[in-house]
This record gives structure tokens, C-alpha cells and sequence, in this order.
């Protein structure tokens, strides 16, 4: 640990909420600074989600050869000197704005037939459960909602209720299409909870720690002085890194794997009968989940807020977190504009046939890992990559058989 | 999920009517081992889905009632009209010459080959020859119509994948391209009511030709590129093989013709079997599938672009000058004598044919369309059963149905 | 009353609520479910004991919390399967039909 | 690839006595075509997909006819004796006859694997209101599937045997066919100011001196023939 | 003490509503709201490793199969009514219940429970592994057989007879 | 291997994302109400009546209501009435003008029949697009004022085709000039004895067409049939 932990702007954040809540008497001050993270959790992450729908539909455009969303500007830039160029359109940053007010302000439907208490509690559950995951995640140096012992158990633990909100919502709409992502959801849940929590599993083995914050910790180091610890540098922590962003997506129900809401073939899947604010908080909840398991494969896989460079360590530790939550954010995007959909079942057998089997070899290569600390480092990371990279290649192999590009015959 | 082995041919089709299902002794004699009997006494957890007309994936308003157990489709059924207009009554009580703007609206990706189908079969029934040079611009517009309405499948088919837009953008990207030539040429970019009985409407200027050779020599590198994006694509390749196979037999037998019959394997191309036009002239190759699944029917499409760059390639070399309208050719007041005739050539989505009864009038007697993709959603069914939900929703893409059409 | 006596009163109602559901109702879905119930009125009693009760090892309360959480989600999977599976034979899920061990 | 008029005769061969015509076309294109008896029309069908040298087997396109009753007007010269006792005298009669209508089927077939044809095949019934019953040709070609149901739809030919006869571009509730000749449009209609004469004349039907906003009084549409 | 009531009060009515409602999924999703009520006496209680496993295993995985069951098993929407039971089964179970209930209550104000330490123990994540991988280790292997064998003991029930009518 | 060509097509993607910032082939999206696509000398929309006369567009018209194009449209959304009289065209002739002339551009398709078929080159296609209305009716319903458009304008949006027009035009017109200089010559030679009875055709003229003169005048506001309100 270098001198930069005690400068200003490192400790900012916490010395800011130390002045707005020391004054208060003992227990008073301890709610006022769970207050305070809930806020500004619920302001930072809210502002990014209505940030990330304009990045994600700007970085679709590109990708599509098209400008997305710019035309829609704040009112009153125009007159500012400095955003004059922009001729009050400012590349388009009111359109999460607009979204917004349009969301608010359309009808409510709820469909007669549907299951009304459910229609009703399925977004807000889901928005809740989305939002409780970030209470555990290590933002940056001791900035982190909630200090858990078992920090990585609760962040699965509440995770895992979201889909129970999507089946609630596919469920309680009385719609077929809607009825079907209900079951995608649920099959789709119970499929991808299991790789996402095993590929996890080996950073809890290595580090010794179910916290997050000591999950962190444990990477907060570098080899020879500038190869960071992180997990995802080490053969075992690259794979499960890979198993859980993929884990992730099915979990965050995006694409390649948003199967619920295939609008292909199930118009909105459990989306289909709302409407208005509902859809919103849906919406949201969409991008916050996305953003929760992003910020925890930051945290267990990439370092955490550790910066990737001892030199680098001026930079406040929360920027360096940022900068890789948004990292993995924009892969998501990348992700979502280049692949197509998979089928349920092959959704399945993903899952089951290669995510779990590669899953537990992992688990045997950290503990390989962990067997052969004395050997050298060289040695040590070519021999788990081959146990992982062997097993990797054949379950692909045997995944993709008999589909190998045709050869076509042609008649004169 | 097993595909269905083969589909069984007309007479033991399994029938598809709710109305007599005492004739049809349920859908046990379907294909596919995962389908269960329709008339089983307990039917209950069986889903009826209508899927469309306000679908987002079936190309314009379409609807397919679909019964599923689980998510398998055990009955579909094809339900359209929505956008019947009766345009074979519309053509029966104008001219024949006002009849051909009606046709641009058929299939509107493909109103050149519309155009082109038509006045052949007007042609036929007059006799009427067509110049040198009316021909040579003929096939270019229709090989460039082949790959403006190819790309544009390939790019639907990968959004009824699910993959959001992008390959679709790529491909109107390059669809745009060849749209700006026909509206530069026609004066509009999808009703161009450019072909004429006896010839062409305007003669393209020697810039304009250039701008096609521009667009020829330039179409081979986005097709790599797209084919870098999809065709290697696990999730493609997990897709579409082995998805909505059709026999050659049961392709035969159904009339299904284009780059669907191909991907079954059949050698029947228009363009070497009828060789209207100037097509014997030209050397360009069939590419024939093996399986006849979703995957061939795109690649047959991809590859088939191919070849039509080549043979516009070897056209664009040697276009004669010459007048492009048959001196004797008559614009109104056509009366071709009573007869009848067919005319089909080599559409994008298949044989698109006009037959036409003459009675002596400037009215023809009898206007008929023979629409493609009508009479390729034939088969629909018979390709889906066995197969998910969305599955058959790639199925119906890879089939290539445009609605003007098939309702007309 | 001490907080001991409590929980244990709160984990023998609980157990009161699933014992009725099982005895009662006939859908198996409900009676497997009361069951649950049950197991679970079981462990609040551990948690309870571990917390409040004489001091043993530290950790044994959670430990039998555990393994009987783990018991339990077994159970419920061979339940909800032998569920599927009676349905798949009469159709239903009725208990008082199913008294047929050959289908 | 045999004339139609070969292919006559093969038929007529294979089955004595069946009812097999051949028509000329006059036209251009000299597309003659064969007219089939509705009896045999399947059997020869049958033969015509499987005979190894003409192998149609696929059926291109179906079409469907409306010949309605045509009034002819003849004119014949008759001889008509001088009671006077002088020679003959010609007297034009004129003769009106009316030639019976009847709806036609036009099937064009091919062969894909010996990549020849056309051959026309028709099918004729018996007039056009109660006798209009034809065999379908779906059994031996499945593409007549569609395109037959659109000719039941559209003109009103029943096609006995087909496995899914119903409606197909029309609605199930529709009750006319509205590509016969004497179709009329049904009387529904939505006010439009267009300067269509006709659409005036028929808006003053449908809004006797009602204001602008009126619902149109949508009657149940009397269909132009029973 | 007040948590503690609330948390009661939200585990009984969840658990008795769920068991009266005659809709099926809403019975479910009560008893999700149940377990969640259990983890959060389990929290209350201090044994956070408990409460979490216990989110884990009920809220994500067992309400989960449950909802399959539910739907699997159904014939359309309305299906899940269930139809109520006969007045004399309802009687004799309720009887049975309260009678257990009782007796339950009865020994536990009878019995003399003294000796409450009011500190929850401290036990530590690591003493928790500790003692699962040491002392426990053949438990948490039988427990680990016991789980694979129920897995593929339920994929074998549920899944189709191969002769069974296609 | 597994994978390879999901990240081939990452690539793809990621080149394009990259492409759109730098490389105007891989961005081609034109950002329509700042910039506008040039269009081509062909584009065609809706039709419009060519005038001779700028400066009195409704003067010189050159359609002479032959109807031939309301025969022939394809949708039947030309409505042509003929005028009684006759008004001088450009070259002077005596010509039927179209009292009439309306154009349900909500039924129209802009097919080019009509100019295909017009023997004068009377009628023309617009290039105007951005005619969006409010009212679906009436806003749709162009008349002979909204249709009549100056021939510089033809030169202004179709400057080949309108030269080629015009050429064609002042050679016919050159003909038909020098035909009826012959005709006249002709006729100049044959007639030896001009009859008196011929002067009163002259004078008759001008008080033949009295009565219809402030006819243009009075067509222009009634031209269309009411279409606000069928007659009750």
C-alpha cells in the first residue's frame, strides 16, 4: 500500500459523509450514513442506467452505421457560449430525459384478465432486488454500502430474486407470449444460477474470503511490480471470468441470451402487457442488474478499485472502478450488437453441457493452482492453462459437431 | 431436437383444417418423434398462440396459429389477406399498360423482375420482340434486383435470429446503394414501372452503367464482411442447420421454386431451364444445397449473389447501343389478339409467372399472378411441425415471404 | 418469557401451519410445500438453540441449519419430480387418485 | 417434349373414351392446352406426374376462369320458298343464342427433373351457379394447394378431395367470390370527399343530408349475387 | 423484541395465508415471501451464512422448481383453482395441527430454559469453513452424494418414458 | 475451436463501430432536414402541368384537355373537365383548355403514366416531396392553380430532359409555323377571289367568345366539385 491511500481525493467520498453525519449522536449517525450510500447508490447508478440507454442505443447506431439518438437537446443549452456548436442538441443527452417524461406520462394497462396484485408487485420486486445487490459492492476504497461477511452469498442470494419478479410479471399478465417467458425465465434462472455461482467459487478458494472487500484485497498486489493479481490474469480466474460473463448475460437476460424478451418470437415476452412507468422500472431494472454484475465481476475477477499499475495508484481508487465497470459495460453493448439469439434448448445444454462441466474442471485447475505455489510462476500458469484449455476445446468440439461449414456443389 | 426426417409428400400430408378432423385421423402420421397427437383426449396443455398479423417477425401482417406443446409447434396453420387487394380484378379492369405499375407493388423489394415477368408475358401474348439493348438492361436490373432482395434476407433472417439490427443495417447499407441506381435510373427507388412492352422506359446513360460497375466490382467485400459476421457464427451454425428441412420430393411436389428449391438440392433454374432473355448467353453456375435446412436457404442465397456479380460482371462488358423500344412496340391502346399466354421468369424469391387471357379488348380477359412466395408458404407447416416456436419463426423467414405478394 | 421460549413457540406454530397444510389439502404441490414448512419450523428451532441456548460449539447450530437446508432442497427437487412424474401418469395431481404404484 | 396433341393421343390411348379435348390458343405465345373431362381428371393427372417421358411433376400455377353466359348472335341465310312459286328467296335470320357459362380451372404443369413443359390441362364445370364441383388436383400436385383454395376463394369452384378446403385471401365470413365476372362490389362504404363522381353519387345514398360526422349506416353488406 | 414480532407476525400469516389461498401460484409466491421471512429471522438471530444459503436454496432454486411444477402441471390459466376440500378433512387436520400445536407450546412454557447468553457467538466465515472441511467433512460429503443422487433421481422420474405414447 | 467466429464477427462489428467515425463508406446515414441528398435528374413524386408563361402561370397552360392521361392512370386520380371555349396556346393556336384539372395525389402513384402518355408534354413529375399536410382531404387535392408550374421550373429541376422537351417542341412548332406559312402561301395563291361573306368570319369571332371570357376567371374558383360535403 502506497502513500496515495490518505490523498485528498481518495478519501473524499467518505471524509464528505463524515462531515454531514459526525455531529449526530451514536445510533442516529450510523442511519444517516447508511442514508447517505443508499443515495448516492441510487444516484450515481440511476443516472448511469438513464446515461447508459443513450450510450447503448449512440453505440448500436455506430455499430450499424447510423448516429442514434442526437437530436434530442436540454432546454436552455442553446444560450450557453461553450455549447453554442451543439445548437442546444448536445448530441442527444436529453433523450433519457424525454424517455423518461414519455415513460412517466403514458396510460397504465393492465390487462383485465391479468393477475392485478402481481402485474403490480412483479416490476417493483424486480427493481428492488436489482437495486439490494449493490449494497455490497466495493466501489472503491472503503466505499462500500455494507460490509457483509458473506458479502458475495448476499449479492447471489438477492440476485437470484429477479427472475422470480420476471415470472411474477410473465405470469401475472394472462398473456400466452408473456406465460412463455415465464418459462424461459424460470428454466433460463435455473440453468444459469449454477455456472454463475460455481465460476466464482475458485476466487472464494484462492482468496479465502466470501467479502467482497477481502476479495478485493487479496488482488491488491503485483508480481515483479507492475503484473496486477488480479484473478483474471491466472488461467483458472480467465475462464471463470469468461463462465460468469457469460453466466451474466443469461442472468441479466440480454442478448445473446434474452430469451424472456425475444422480440423475434415473443413480441415483448414478459414485458408484452406493460406499459408506461411499469415498463420503465423494468427497463431500469434491466440496466441496473446489468450494471451489478458487471461491478461484481469487477470486483471478483478484475481487481476490484485496485488500480492495474503501482504508478498508477494517484488515480482515486473509485475512478479505476468506474473505468472498468464501464469497460464491461460497453462489452455487453459490443455483444448485444453483434450476436444473434440462441434457441431455448440450446440455451440450455450451454449451460448444462459446457458452462457446469468447465465449471468444476475449473475448480480442480484452482486447486491445482493452489497445490503448486512453489513451483514457478511460468510453469504454474501453463499448466492450468492446459487443464483448462484441453477440457475447453474438446466439450467445444463436441458442442459444435456436424455444423462445420458446408461446401456447396454447383450445377453449370 | 430432432428435425423431422422427411417430409412426407402430398397424399399423406397431415391435414391441417380444423374442419373434419374425423377425416384426418389426427397428426400422428406427421414427422418428428417429439410431436404429440393433436386429438389426444387431453389436449389441455396444449398453448394456442396466434402469432400475428401484429407480429414483429412476420414480415408484414401475417399470422400463423400456432399449437404448441412446450415450445414445440404441433400445428401451425397460415392465416393471410390482410393486405388482399384483389389485384388480379384490378388488372382485369385496366389496360394492360396500367396494369404494370400495379405490379411494382406485388413483391416490393423486387418490382424490376415484377416489371419484367409482366411484360414478358404481355410479349408472349403480342408477340411483340424487344431490342438488343432493352434485354441487356433488362437482365442487369434483375440480377441487381437479385441481390437487393437476397441481401435484404439475410439481413431479416438474422434479425428474426434475434441478432439486433446489425446485420440488417449492413445490408440495407449495401441495398441502399443498388436502390440509389434504380432511382437514378427509374426515378424511384421501389415503384420503378420501368419495364414496357416491347422494351425499356429510359435509356441509362453510360454513367449510369459505370456507377453499376462501381457497385459490381465493390459488393464482393461487403459480402465477405457479412459472411465474417454470420456465416462462421457459432450461434448461427447452431441455429439454422438441420432446422425446417424440405425434401426435394416434397419441393417438387409443392411448387416451390427459387432458392428454396435449390437449397434442396433440385437443379431448376429459370435462367438455364426457360433461358428467356439473354441468358444462354452467359456463363454463370446454380449453387444447390444438400440438406434443404434454414441454413442452406441462406447460404444458396449468399452464394447465389456470387454468382450473379459474376454475370453482371461478364454483361456490363459488352452492352450494344441501339434503341431500347421496340420501334413498332405500342405504349396505349395495346389490343393483342385473343389468346392466352404464361410468362414466368426467374424472380429472387422464385418463379413469378403472369398468365393472361386475351379476349381482343384493350382489358386483358383473364390477369393472373403466379406469386412465389404463395405459393412457397405452402409448405410452411409441413417444415415447422416438431421444430420451437423460434424456430419456425426463422423458418418463415428463410422461406422469403413478402405479404404484397402472397395477398396480392 | 424468555427469547428462547419464543422462537420456539414461533418454529411449533410454524410447524402447526405446515402439519395442517399437509393433512389438509390434496394437491401435492401444497402438501410437499407443507412439508417444507415443516423442515423449516425445524430449523428456526436450531437457529434458536445455537443462539440462545447453553453455549456448545460455536458453530454446530449452523452447521445442522446447513446440511438440513441442503437435505431440504434435495427433497424438494425428488418431490416436485415425483410430481411431474404422477402427472404425467393420471393427468392430475390429486393425492387420493394417485393409489396406484404401477402407472 | 411431345405437343399437346401427341400427349392427346397418348391419353386417349391410355384411356379409352375419356373426355380429353385439345384447344387451340390462337395467340402469339401458341400455348395450346388440353381439356380435360372433370371424371378422369384425376386418374390422367396421376399419369401425367408419373409417366417416365413427360414426368410433370410439379404443377406451376393455378388459375381459375370465368366464362359467363355469352349471348351470340348468328346470322343464317335460309332459303325460304317463293309461295309464289318463284325462286328462292335468302332471308337473313338472326339467331340469339346463348352460349352456356361455366367457370374453368388452367393448370400449367412442368417438369422439374426433365426440365420441360408447359402442359395446359383445364377443367370445366358445368355451369357457373349449382353445378360447380371439380376434382382437386392437390393429392397429385401439393402445389395446387393454395392456389386451389384461392380459386374456391375467389371464384367459387369446389374442389372435391381437396384436404383443406376454406377461405383463404377473403374471410371466413365472406360469402361472395369476387373475381367472377358479375362480382359486385359490396355496398359498404366509407365517405370520402374525393371527387370520384361515382363515390359522390354513392355517398348520397349512404349520408342522406347527414352531417359530415355521421357513422356510416353499416348495413350488412347486401352482396352483389346470392 | 419488536423486530422479532414483526418477523413472526410476517412468517405466520405468510405461511397460514399461503396455505388457505385457493390460487396456486399465490401460494408460491407467499411462501417465497415466507422463506424470506425465515432468512431474516435467521439474520435477526445473527447467522448470516444461514440466512443467505437459506435465500439461495429456497428463494432461488426451490421456489423456483416449485413454479415449474406449478405450470407444468396445469391445464390453462384457470386450472390452478383448486378445488377446496371437504369441510371434514379440513376439520380433522386443523384439530390434528392445534392439538400438536399445543402440546408443542405446552412443553416448551413448561420446560425451565435458563441460561441465555445474550451475545449471539461470534463464529467467523472462516471458522465456519473450518469446521465444514474438518469436523464435518464426512457430513458435507454424504450431503454432497445426497444432493447429486436426488438431481439425477429427479431428472430420471421426470423425465419422459421413452414408451410412453407419442 | 469454439468461439472463433463469435469474435470474428466482434471484429466485424468493432471495425464498423471504429469505420463510422472516420470512414464515410461505413457511415452513410445523411441527417435529413440539415442535409439533403442531391436527388436524381429522374426522381419523380407527383405531377404537375407545365405552363409556358411565367408570369402568368394559369395562361398558358400547355394541356389542352384531351383526357388521354385521365384514361389512361393506372388509380383513376385524374380528373379533367374539358372548357367550352377555346384560348390561344403559346404558339397562338386556338386550343380547349382544361377548366378542371385536379390531381388526388392521396390516391396517385406516381407511376409516370400520364406523362409517358401526354402528347404534349403537358404534364410532368414533380420533385417536390416535403408536401406533408394536415388534412387529409382537401390539403390532398391538387387543382389546375397547385398543379400549373412554369416551364423555367421544368428546366430548374429536369434541365436535360426539359431541353430536350423544348427542342422538340420549337421544331414542331417550327414545322407546324412553316407548314401554315405554306398552307397560307398556298392558300394565298389559290384564292384568286376573295369572297365577301369571308369578313363577317372574323368579326364574328371575338363576339363568339364574348359571353365565355371572364370564363378562366370564374372557373378558377369553382374548379373542383365541392368536396367538403356531399350535396345532401
Amino acid at each position: 500500500m502506497s502513500a496515495t491511500n490518505d490523498a485528498f481525493l481518495e478519501t473524499f467520498p467518505v471524509t464528505l459523509r463524515d462531515a454531514a453525519t459526525n455531529w449526530l449522536p451514536a445510533p442516529w449517525n450510523w442511519l444517516a450514513q447508511g442514508l447517505i450510500a443508499v443515495v448516492a447508490v441510487l444516484a450515481i447508478f440511476g443516472s448511469l442506467f438513464a446515461i447508459l440507454t443513450l450510450v447503448e442505443r449512440k453505440a448500436l447506431g455506430r455499430v450499424q452505421n447510423r448516429p442514434g439518438p442526437n437530436r434530442t437537446g436540454l432546454p436552455y443549452t442553446a444560450r450557453l457560449p461553450w455549447l453554442k456548436f451543439t445548437e442546444g442538441k448536445i448530441f442527444g443527452l436529453g433523450q433519457p430525459m424525454a424517455d423518461g417524461i414519455k415513460m412517466l406520462t403514458k396510460e397504465d394497462i393492465v390487462p383485465r384478465e391479468a393477475d392485478q396484485v402481481l402485474h403490480f408487485i412483479a416490476p417493483v420486486a424486480m427493481l428492488a432486488m436489482s437495486l439490494m445487490t449493490f449494497a455490497v459492492i466495493p466501489f472503491g476504497r472503503n466505499l462500500v454500502p455494507v460490509e457483509l461477511d458473506a458479502s458475495v452469498l448476499y449479492f447471489f442470494a438477492a440476485g437470484a430474486a429477479t427472475e422470480l419478479a420476471v415470472f411474477m410479471a410473465g405470469w401475472g399478465s394472462r398473456n400466452k407470449f408473456a406465460l412463455l417467458a415465464a418459462m424461459r425465465a424460470l428454466a433460463q434462472l435455473i440453468s444459469y444460477e449454477l455456472p454463475l455461482i460455481l465460476s466464482f467459487v475458485p476466487v472464494v478458494m484462492i482468496a479465502g474470503s466470501l467479502s467482497t472487500v477481502g476479495i478485493v484485497a487479496a488482488q491488491s498486489s503485483w508480481h515483479w511490480g507492475f503484473i496486477p493479481h488480479w484473478y483474471v490474469l491466472t488461467p483458472w480466474g480467465f475462464a471463470g471470468f469468461l463462465i460468469f460473463m457469460v453466466s451474466a448475460l443469461a442472468e441479466s437476460n440480454r442478448s445473446p441470451f434474452d430469451l424472456p424478451e425475444a422480440e423475434s418470437e415473443l413480441i415483448a415476452g414478459h414485458l408484452t402487457e406493460y406499459s408506461g412507468f411499469k415498463y420503465a422500472l423494468f427497463f431500469m431494472a434491466e440496466y441496473l442488474g446489468m450494471t451489478a454484475l458487471s461491478g461484481m465481476a469487477v470486483t471478483l475477477f478484475l481487481g476490484g478499485w485496485n488500480a492495474p499499475l503501482p504508478f498508477l495508484q494517484f488515480i482515486p481508487s473509485y475512478v479505476w472502478f468506474a473505468v472498468k465497470l464501464l469497460t464491461l459495460l460497453m462489452g455487453f453493448i459490443w455483444i448485444r450488437a453483434t450476436l444473434p439469439r440462441l434457441r431455448m434448448d440450446q440455451l440450455m445444454h450451454l449451460s448444462w453441457k459446457f458452462l457446469v462441466p468447465l465449471c468444476l474442471v475449473n475448480l480442480a485447475n484452482t486447486t491445482v493452482w493452489h497445490l503448486t505455489a512453489s513451483l514457478p510462476l511460468a510453469v504454474r500458469w501453463l499448466l492450468c492453462a492446459v487443464i483448462i484449455v484441453a477440457p475447453f476445446t474438446l466439450i467445444g468440439r463436441s458442442l459444435t459437431k456436424g455444423v462445420a461449414p458446408r461446401t456447396y456443389r454447383y450445377a453449370e | 431436437m430432432s428435425a423431422p426426417s422427411e417430409n412426407s409428400p402430398s397424399a399423406v400430408r397431415p391435414p391441417s383444417s380444423g374442419a373434419d378432423p374425423s377425416a384426418f385421423p389426427g397428426l400422428t402420421s406427421a414427422p418428428g418423434s417429439n410431436i404429440r397427437a393433436v386429438n389426444d383426449p387431453f389436449h389441455g396443455d396444449l398453448l394456442e398462440v396466434s402469432m400475428g398479423p401484429h407480429h414483429p417477425s412476420t414480415h408484414g401482417v401475417f399470422r400463423m396459429m400456432v399449437t404448441l406443446d412446450g415450445e414445440v409447434v404441433v400445428k401451425l396453420k397460415p392465416v393471410f389477406g390482410y393486405l388482399h387487394r384483389n389485384h388480379e380484378k384490378l388488372g382485369e379492369n385496366t389496360t394492360y399498360l396500367a396494369s404494370m405499375p400495379y405490379t411494382d407493388r406485388l413483391d416490393y423489394l423486387c418490382s424490376m423482375t415484377n416489371n419484367w415477368a409482366y411484360a414478358l408475358a404481355v410479349e408472349k401474348l403480342a408477340g411483340q420482340p424487344v431490342p438488343e439493348r432493352a434485354e441487356y438492361i433488362r437482365l442487369i436490373l434483375a440480377e441487381l434486383t437479385r441481390l437487393l432482395n437476397h441481401v435484404c434476407l439475410a439481413g431479416f433472417l438474422l434479425q428474426d435470429c434475434g441478432a439486433s439490427g446489425t446485420p440488417l443495417m449492413y445490408a440495407f447499407r449495401e441495398r441502399e446503394k443498388i436502390l440509389d441506381l434504380f432511382e437514378s435510373l427509374s426515378g424511384s427507388r421501389m415503384m420503378c414501372n420501368y419495364q414496357r412492352f416491347g422494351g425499356c422506359r429510359i435509356d441509362p446513360s453510360a454513367e449510369w452503367l459505370d456507377r453499376v460497375r462501381a457497385l459490381v466490382a465493390g459488393f464482393p467485400r461487403f459480402l465477405d464482411e457479412f459472411e465474417r459476421l454470420i456465416t462462421g457464427n457459432e450461434i448461427m451454425m447452431a441455429r439454422t442447420p438441420g432446422v425446417g428441412c424440405l425434401s426435394p420430393k416434397l419441393a417438387i411436389s409443392a411448387g416451390i421454386t427459387g432458392p428454396m428449391l435449390r437449397a434442396a438440392g433440385v437443379d431448376y433454374d429459370l435462367r438455364k431451364v426457360d433461358g428467356y432473355g439473354i441468358y444462354p448467353r452467359y456463363k454463370f453456375r446454380v449453387p444447390l444445397g444438400a440438406h434443404g435446412d434454414t441454413y442452406d436457404r441462406y447460404m444458396i442465397r449468399v452464394l447465389e449473389m456470387r454468382e450473379s456479380l459474376g454475370l453482371l460482371e461478364q454483361v456490363m462488358k459488352d452492352i450494344p447501343g441501339g434503341p431500347i423500344m421496340d420501334p413498332k412496340a405500342k405504349l396505349r391502346g395495346l389490343r393483342p389478339k385473343a389468346g392466352e399466354a404464361y410468362g414466368r421468369i426467374e424472380g429472387p424469391k422464385g418463379e413469378i409467372g403472369f398468365f393472361l387471357i386475351s379476349d381482343g379488348s384493350p382489358n386483358p380477359y383473364r390477369y393472373r399472378v403466379r406469386p412465389p412466395s404463395f405459393v412457397n408458404l405452402t409448405v410452411l407447416e409441413d417444415l415447422c411441425l416438431g421444430h420451437t416456436i423460434a424456430d419456425a419463426v426463422i423458418i418463415l423467414g428463410s422461406i422469403d415471404i413478402v405479404l404484397g405478394e402472397v395477398d396480392r | 418469557m424468555n427469547p428462547l421460549q419464543l422462537c420456539l413457540i414461533l418454529s411449533s406454530l410454524l410447524f402447526a401451519v405446515g402439519l395442517a397444510a399437509a393433512l389438509a389439502r390434496t394437491h401435492a404441490i401444497l402438501v410437499l410445500l407443507g412439508v417444507e414448512l415443516m423442515l423449516n419450523a425445524a430449523n428456526l428451532n436450531f437457529i434458536a438453540f445455537w443462539r440462545y441456548g447453553p453455549p456448545a460449539s460455536p458453530a454446530d447450530g449452523i452447521m445442522f441449519v446447513v446440511f438440513s437446508i441442503a437435505v431440504a432442497a434435495a427433497e424438494a427437487a425428488v418431490g416436485l419430480a415425483l410430481i411431474i412424474a404422477v402427472y404425467r401418469h393420471q393427468k392430475n395431481i390429486r393425492l387420493q387418485e394417485a393409489n396406484r404404484l404401477k402407472g | 417434349m411431345q405437343t399437346p396433341e401427341q400427349i392427346r393421343d397418348r391419353l386417349l390411348a391410355r384411356f379409352p373414351g375419356a373426355g380429353v379435348t385439345f384447344v387451340a390458343n390462337p395467340g402469339a405465345s401458341a400455348q395450346h392446352s388440353l381439356l380435360l373431362a372433370a371424371s378422369e381428371a384425376r386418374a390422367i393427372a396421376e399419369f401425367l406426374r408419373d409417366d417416365p417421358e413427360l414426368a410433370l411433376d410439379t404443377c406451376s400455377n393455378v388459375t381459375g376462369v370465368d366464362w359467363p353466359e355469352k349471348e351470340i348472335v348468328e346470322t343464317i341465310k335460309k332459303n325460304v320458298p317463293d309461295p309464289a312459286g318463284g325462286p328462292d328467296k335468302v332471308v337473313e335470320e338472326k339467331m340469339k343464342k346463348t352460349q352456356p357459362g361455366c367457370l374453368e380451372v388452367i393448370y400449367h404443369l412442368y417438369s422439374m427433373s426433365r426440365k420441360q413443359g408447359p402442359v395446359v390441362i383445364r377443367l370445366r364445370t358445368g355451369n357457373r351457379t349449382d353445378n360447380v364441383t371439380l376434382p382437386s388436383l392437390t393429392p397429385v400436385w401439393r402445389a395446387c394447394d393454395f392456389q386451389e383454395r384461392e380459386v374456391y376463394d375467389l371464384f367459387g369452384i369446389v374442389f372435391a378431395g381437396h384436404p383443406d378446403l376454406r377461405r383463404i385471401l377473403m374471410w371466413d365470413g365472406f360469402k361472395d367470390h369476387p373475381m367472377r365476372k358479375d362480382y359486385v362490389d359490396p355496398d359498404d362504404f366509407e365517405w370520402e370527399p374525393t371527387p370520384h363522381d361515382d363515390v359522390l353519387e354513392r355517398a348520397k345514398e349512404h349520408y342522406p343530408a347527414a352531417p359530415v360526422t355521421a357513422a356510416p349506416t353499416a348495413s350488412p353488406t347486401p352482396e352483389g349475387k346470392a | 423484541m419488536i423486530a422479532f414480532a414483526v418477523i413472526a407476525l410476517l412468517i405466520l400469516a405468510s405461511a397460514s395465508l399461503a396455505m388457505c389461498l385457493r390460487n396456486l401460484v399465490h401460494s408460491v409466491l407467499l411462501l417465497v415471501a415466507n422463506w424470506a421471512g425465515i432468512a431474516v429471522f435467521y439474520l435477526w438471530a445473527g447467522a448470516e451464512f444461514v440466512a443467505f444459503a437459506q435465500l439461495l436454496v429456497y428463494v432461488g432454486a426451490v421456489s423456483m422448481l416449485s413454479l415449474f411444477a406449478v405450470l407444468l402441471t396445469r391445464r390453462s390459466f384457470h386450472d390452478l383453482d383448486i378445488i377446496p376440500e371437504s369441510v371434514s378433512r379440513a376439520t380433522w387436520a386443523l384439530l390434528t395441527a392445534g392439538a400438536v400445536a399445543g402440546v408443542l407450546i405446552g412443553t416448551i412454557l413448561g420446560s425451565p430454559f435458563g441460561n441465555v447468553t445474550e451475545a449471539a457467538p461470534a463464529v467467523s466465515m472462516r471458522q465456519l469453513g473450518e469446521e465444514l472441511a474438518g469436523t464435518h467433512v464426512a457430513g458435507l460429503l454424504v450431503v454432497g452424494i445426497i444432493l447429486t443422487v436426488a438431481l439425477l433421481g429427479g431428472v430420471v422420474i421426470a423425465s419422459k418414458d421413452k414408451e410412453d405414447k407419442s | 475451436m469454439l468461439g472463433s467466429g463469435l469474435l470474428q464477427g466482434l471484429a466485424v462489428t468493432a471495425k464498423n463501430l471504429v469505420g463510422s467515425f472516420h470512414d464515410p463508406a461505413r457511415y452513410t446515414t445523411v441527417e435529413y432536414p440539415e442535409v439533403k441528398e442531391q436527388l436524381p435528374e429522374s426522381f419523380r413524386n407527383f405531377p404537375f402541368l407545365v405552363t409556358d408563361n411565367a408570369t402568368d402561370p394559369m395562361g398558358a397552360l400547355r394541356c389542352v384537355a384531351c383526357q388521354i392521361c385521365e384514361k389512361e392512370c393506372p388509380p383513376q386520380c385524374i380528373y379533367i373537365e374539358k372548357s367550352k371555349d377555346k384560348k390561344p396556346d403559346a404558339t397562338g393556336k386556338p386550343q380547349l383548355y382544361p377548366a378542371v384539372f385536379a390531381i388526388d395525389t392521396s390516391v396517385c402513384m406516381s407511376c409516370q403514366i400520364c406523362v409517358e402518355v401526354c402528347p404534349f408534354d403537358a404534364i410532368k413529375m414533380d420533385q417536390e416531396f416535403e408536401i406533408a399536410t394536415t388534412d387529409r382531404f382537401s390539403a390532398l387535392l391538387l387543382n389546375r392553380e397547385q398543379l400549373a408550374k412554369p416551364n423555367t421550373y421544368f428546366h430548374q429541376i429536369r434541365p436535360t430532359e426539359a431541353a430536350e422537351v423544348d427542342g422538340r417542341l420549337t421544331a414542331e412548332r417550327k414545322a407546324a409555323e412553316e407548314k401554315a406559312k405554306a398552307a397560307a402561301a398556298a392558300k394565298a395563291a389559290a384564292a384568286a377571289a376573295p369572297k365577301p361573306a369571308a369578313s363577317a368570319v372574323p368579326t364574328a369571332t371575338p363576339a363568339a367568345t364574348a359571353p365565355t371570357a371572364p370564363k378562366p376567371a370564374a372557373a378558377a374558383t369553382p374548379a373542383v366539385p365541392t368536396p367538403e360535403k356531399p350535396a345532401p
